[in-house]
Formats: C-alpha cells, structure tokens, sequence
C-alpha cells in the first residue's frame, strides 16, 4: 500500500520528456519533486507561470511570486509569467500535455468529482473544471476509499460532478487504475497489495486481464 | 497623449456607489488592488457585487469589504479562505456564484474585447451548466458563457506611466490585465508611476486605451498568504 | 468646395479632447495633421500601435515600425505596441471613440461600401469592417459624387456593404451630413456651396431644416 | 526547460508537405518569417492554404511562393498589392477568402486558445457573413465565426530562446503572437536567440509552451513597402 509520497512517485513515472504539467494541490504537487532528472519537464500553474521551480529559500520569498495554492514559489530559467486569461489558453488549447489533480470521487464512465460537497461549505472549483474539461490526458491521485472504508472508485459518482468523461489514468494508495470502456482496467497493484483487496475496495466494474504485475516505484 | 492621472484615492473612485458591480484584480492576495480596497471600506458603499477571483481573507483584500457587509453577491472561482466569508453564506446574507476560473478570466477578457459571449468546455455536464445553452463543435461539448458587465474595474499593477500603460510583476499579473477594459470605468494603482516616455512601448502589459484613471499607491503590504520555503543544505 | 485638406481639416474639428482615434487611408490620414494641439488625442493604428506619431525624417524609418497603410512611421511618448487580437479588442471593445474611413458609397439607413466593386480586382476589407461594425462614432470623409458626376449619398448603396446602419455622419467636398432616422440631415454647407448645389449632388433623402450655416474650418 | 531549438532551417521545416494549411504571420512586409518563405520556395511544396493577413508583394514575402503557384488558397484580410496574385486570382487558379482583419485575427487566437467559435460583429450584413449563423446580443447582430485549424504556424520574433519564449518588436508584433500555437506545430524564426534565461519572464510576450520550434534567422532584407518620411526644417 502506498502513501502519499509514494502515489506521487508512482505518479511521476507518467511524466514524459518535453510535458508540460499542471499540478493540482495535495498530492499532486509531490509529483514534482520525483520527476526524473534527465527529462525536459515544465511545470505550468493556472495563476500565470510557466517554469516553475521549488520554494524559496527562508528570507527569499517574493509576494508577487506565488504557485494557484498561493504557496511562495521560485521559478527555473525559461520561465515566464502572464495574465489569467493566457493561462487558461494554454490549459484550453490543450498546450499543457498533463493535468494530475486529486478527486474526492471517480466513476467508470470517467466522471469525476471533486469540488463540492452538498451540505458543507464549498469553496469552489477553482481552475479545476476547466481542466477536467480541457486536458487531453488527466492523471486522478487519490485514495481508494474513504476514512470510513468506502471505495471512491465508483460506478456513478454521488457528488456533483467536475466534469464528465474525462479522467484516463487512477492512480490511488492500492493500484493503477486505467479508465476506458465504461470500466476500471486494473494495470499495477501497489507494493503487498493483492488484486482481492483491490476488488473489495472497488465500487465500480474492475476488469483484471492476465496477470497484474506490481508497481515498480 | 491622453493624461490618465489623478492624484487622490477620492478622485480615482468618484462615482463608485452602492449597488454597483465591481471587478477587483488579483488572485488570493497576490495582486490585489490595496489601496481601492481601503478606499472602499472608508465610502462604506454596500450592496456591492464583486467580481473577483477570490474574496480575500478574514483582515485583508476583500474580507476588509466582506467585514463591513459591503458586499451583495461575490462572483469567483474559490472563496472560503475567511470564516466570515463562510458565515455570512451559510445564513443567506452573501449570494455566491461560482465560476471556473478559466471561465471567469475569459468573461472578463469578452467585455473587454467586446466579444458578447463564447464556448467553453469547461463545466459542461456539471450544474455551473444548468439552465446554460450547450453546444457541439467537432463531437466535444462546449458551455455559452456571457461577457461580464461591470461598473468599476480596480486593478493593480507594478508600474504605470501617466498615459495609463501598465506593466506587471510575477503572478500579480494574474486577473488584472483582463479586468482592464472590461468595466466602464478601469482605475489602475500602481507601485511607482513613472515619468510618460518611460516605459518601453514594446513592453507595455496593457495600453493605457483601457484605463481610465491611474494613481499612485502607498503603504503596500503584500500579505503573503502560504508562505512556503525550502532548507538550505 | 473642399479639397481633400479641406475635407480633412472640417473632421479634424470633430476630434474631442481625450478622443482615441483609428484612421483609415487615404483623406482620413490627413485629418491627424489639423487636430487642434491643445487637445490630448491618441491615434490608433490596427496593425498594432497607440500613440502614432508623424512620419520619420529621412534615414530614421525602421521598417518594424509602420501604420496599417504600411507607410513608416514615429511614435509619441505614452506610445504601446500590440498583436493583432488586442488591436481589435480596442476597436471590438469600443475603447477607440471615432473611427474616420473612407467610403464609395454611404446610403441614408447608415450603410456604408467601400470595399468591393464587382467585376474589377478586389482587394480586401482589411479592419474595415470590423471598424465599422464595432465604433459608436464613425465618421465618412468621402467625395459627394464620383468622377461622372454621380451622386455617392445614396437611398441604397448598390456596391457589397461594408457594414449596415453603422454611419452617424458623413463629411464630404460640399457638406456636413448627419445620418439618422433614414435620412442624410444637412448640418453645414461647404465655403461657396449652396442648399440647391447640395441638394442635387445627393440622390438620397436630403433634411433641410432651417438656415444651414457654412462650414468653420 | 523544454529545448525548442533546431539547428538547420530544413529540421524546421520537417514535415511540411502539399496540400497542408499554414499560418505565416506579418502585416503587409513587415515581420514576415523570411527565412520559412525561403525554404518553402525551396521545398517545392504545392496547394498550399495559407493564412496569412497579406499575400507579399511580386518579389517578396509570400509573392515569391505565388511565382512558384506553390499556393491553392489565401486566405487573407487584404490582398492585391502585386500583379502575379492577381493574374491569379482573375484567372481562377487561386482562390482567395477575404477575411475581416479582426475576425482574421480571432480566429487564431480561438484555435491558440481552444475556443471553437466566437460571435463578432464585423461582417454582419455584408457577404462574408453569407451562410454563416447570426445571432442577436443585447440588440446587436453578431456573425459565428469558428476558429482556423492548421498544420503548422510560422512567425518571426525579435528575440528567443530556447525554451521558445519570444518577444517581438514594434509592429512587426502583428499576427504573430496570435498564430503561435494555433496550429499542430508553430515554427518561430528570431533575429537573436539569445541563451535561456537572458530573458526577462516579465517581458515575454509569448511563453514557450505555444512553440514547437525555434531557430536563429539569417539575412534578414525587412523591406519597407511604403517608405514615408517628413521633411526636416
């Protein structure tokens, strides 16, 4: 079973030289600090920065630089910074090769939910419903269940959706999950974990073809 | 040249009343328009609608505005960072509408272009569509969307000359270059307004066309809102 | 009877302090050289310049540096460079408050032609018609007939429009002509040039209310 | 940082082929990529589509293509300044779209942007809006218009660098930014390309992400169409 940091890693593996990625906050922001070093990545975030890099040093934070989780950040050579509406462009125009954002829930069908809900106090969607609907290639880091044991790997979401049929990739605490065909295509268990824990922790229809290699981290 | 200047906080909001819809710059508390803030709560005009990508915290940016019950209706993509904020929704005294942040950056880039609506992707299928018209382009999906229209556009920029050109700093570009132009009425702060002639006409974030009145702030503070660092080795 | 300087300086005078305004080619270029000094104008160009100055001296042209015409030009101090979407975004947005063009034909609903004659090589509408669809005030420096004699204020056009009902006045070699409530409304007579002189050169409804002054220039 | 850089004008240019629809940026002559002009006169491909606000002059810009017929189709907001397009275009050989500048413009950006279509105002009620929806905002009438598709976008910046940030110079800003990205691969040639880094993130006016591949420029003639110039006293 896998921590945070450990989805993170597994995560990063999907990081291709030459992306550009948009890194939701929680666990996704993690994935930046295990992305290979021998690759070409840039990290995009919808506030208006392109070549992000890590957080400053204490006494070097600069108010005006800041990450879409208003967190001080630092930026690499080849940055570039730029008005909200451009940042959206580069979302929309499908510029930005990877969003990986957590969910509070998946279906199936694609359907992901994760910024409200019903009865609490809901913050908002924030740049999240224009990259679900935008991104050609959605990575989902989450946890399989719930703290009362529930699966989030659905058949139907329950929450009010972010956006529909979108999300392609799973990667929670238990597997790697592949999205397609109206169903959760088991691709990797994480490290101990059996495909029968999986499939008990799985709502929605798991298809488990051949053998499930464990995941390499 | 067409003199933008004004040089008094007063002069920079004359005509802002209560009822009025607003557009204020800014994302979290990175970029927002300090001083007409302040100005704002010292008018103490109520009934306000504001159109901003956050609504600030408990003691700075617009929680200032939220504090005073000055604000009607907040229209941004995520709120919440105050308990006066959640209070005052929760009990029904604040209406809420939230938009995409993408949405909400190209609905005010559509008043400023003079574009009356566009297509979206983003939201399609969620509630942010209800009662919206859809539409397919090429087998995807879109969502029409509507230009905004405001009173008062208050953006905040790094430096200014007096022709109302505008250039901005890091992330505190952010909403502002789309608000300008988007309102009425576009009043820019900026951090040091320099001598017209100044500034590079190649490196001018927003033509002065789509200001109406600039001034010079005072007394920035530039809360940080998370501030994040890392060790040194 | 006006010559085209003439035609250039009565429009000149309709140029108000604090005015943004895009030129087009031809007698409208000239208008810039009669504006009153003691007025703050800016001058727009779409190709991607506010704040237009005169033409350079000799061996100072830079040839990233033009007008819509493509002739070279200077910049004013407060002058900006911008991309094409953002020119018309001014023009759009209606942040240019006068739009002065020429035209072949204008016809008293407020249509306007001037970009197309069937049967002969066309060139193009360039920004004129997003000019003429997009300004509140929009202000035709034309000649009153064409060379036959031939009355260029019309009922209709006949040549493809550039824009419909869009033209709020027109001034040309013999008069001041306001359009509105589908007729020409003459407001001032050029030097020398009588009501019955007007009256015949116009095919469209001509206005005549009261004493009609001549010009000021 | 992502290396834009290729070394030769031929890797540039890799993939081209007839029959495909380009984006070539400028205004009349000015800020033309020459250099792409060059080879693509040089590769020899034909019925080409290409969106370009101009179409060059007899002997330069994308008049030396015409010479060649290596084009099928402009598309263009204002053309005719040379007598080879319009043996052309009289004859039928070539066919000409004549565009709103603006909408020209637009219709970049919405595909730079992923915006499938947008409502203007330009061109209602004359022919180009023949055919296409129309519809009533606020009691104006606005013309659909849908975004360009293209295989691949050539621009000219002043300055670059690897990472494919540019920035432009005066007017010959122009169309250029609006085609980076708006096509499957946007090649942009510079005057300077400079080391990474040497730019100022502030004063980008296109971030790299929107461009596939950069090069350094040669032997740039930047004719002046219209030399104007006053008298000194």
């Amino acid at each position: 079973m896998l921590d945070k940091n450990g989805i993170a890693k597994r995560i990063a593996k999907e990081v291709q030289n030459g992306y550009y990625v948009n890194l939701g906050i929680g666990i996704p922001t993690l994935v930046a600090n295990f992305v290979r070093d021998d690759i070409e990545v840039e990290f995009q975030s919808e506030n208006g920065v392109l070549g992000m890099g890590p957080f400053p040093f204490e006494g070097e934070e600069d108010a005006d630089i800041i990450n879409a989780g208003k967190q001080t950040i630092t930026t690499l050579p080849g940055a570039s910074f730029f008005d909200s509406a451009t940042s959206f462009s580069m979302i929309r125009g499908q510029h930005v090769h990877l969003t990986i954002l957590g969910a509070m829930e998946v279906a199936e069908n694609g359907d992901i939910a994760n910024w409200k809900i019903p009865g609490k106090m809901v913050k908002g969607m924030g740049g999240a419903m224009d990259l679900v609907a935008s991104a050609e290639n959605i990575i989902v880091a989450m946890m399989h269940t719930n703290k009362h044991g529930d699966s989030k790997i659905l058949k139907k979401c329950t929450l009010p959706l972010t956006g529909v049929g979108c999300v392609k990739k799973v990667v929670t605490n238990l597997a790697v999950l592949e999205v397609k065909n109206n169903a959760f295509h088991l691709i990797e268990r994480a490290p101990g974990v059996s495909v029968e824990e999986i499939q008990k922790a799985t709502e929605g229809t798991l298809v488990v073809e051949g053998n499930i290699p464990e995941m390499i981290l | 040249m067409i003199n933008k200047k004004v040089n008094t906080i007063q002069e920079a909001l004359q005509g802002v009343k209560s009822g009025m819809t607003l557009m204020l710059g800014g994302f979290g508390l990175c970029g927002i328009p300090e001083n007409a803030i302040t100005e704002l709560v010292k008018l103490g005009v109520s009934d306000l609608t504001c159109i901003s990508n956050n609504a600030g915290v408990d003691d700075f940016g617009l929680g200032l505005l939220l504090q005073q019950k000055q604000i009607k209706k907040m229209i941004s993509s995520y709120v919440g960072e105050n308990d006066e904020f959640e209070r005052q929704m929760l009990s029904g005294e604040l209406e809420v509408e939230l938009t995409p942040q993408g949405t909400l950056a190209e609905k005010c880039r559509a008043a400023q272009a003079g574009f009356p609506a566009f297509y979206t992707p983003a939201g399609y299928g969620t509630e942010v569509a209800e009662g919206k018209e859809t539409r397919e382009f090429d087998g995807k999906m879109y969502v029409l969307e509507s230009a905004y229209k405001a009173d008062f556009s208050f953006v905040k920029a790094w430096k200014g000359d007096e022709a109302g050109n505008l250039i901005f700093k890091g992330t505190a570009r952010n909403f502002n270059p789309c608000m300008c132009g988007a309102a009425n009425i576009t009043v820019a702060e900026v951090e040091e307004l320099v001598p017209v002639g100044e500034l590079d006409p190649n490196q001018i974030h927003i033509p002065g066309i789509f200001v109406q009145r600039i001034f010079q702030g005072n007394n920035y503070e530039k809360r940080i809102e998370q501030r994040t660092v890392r060790q040194r080795n």
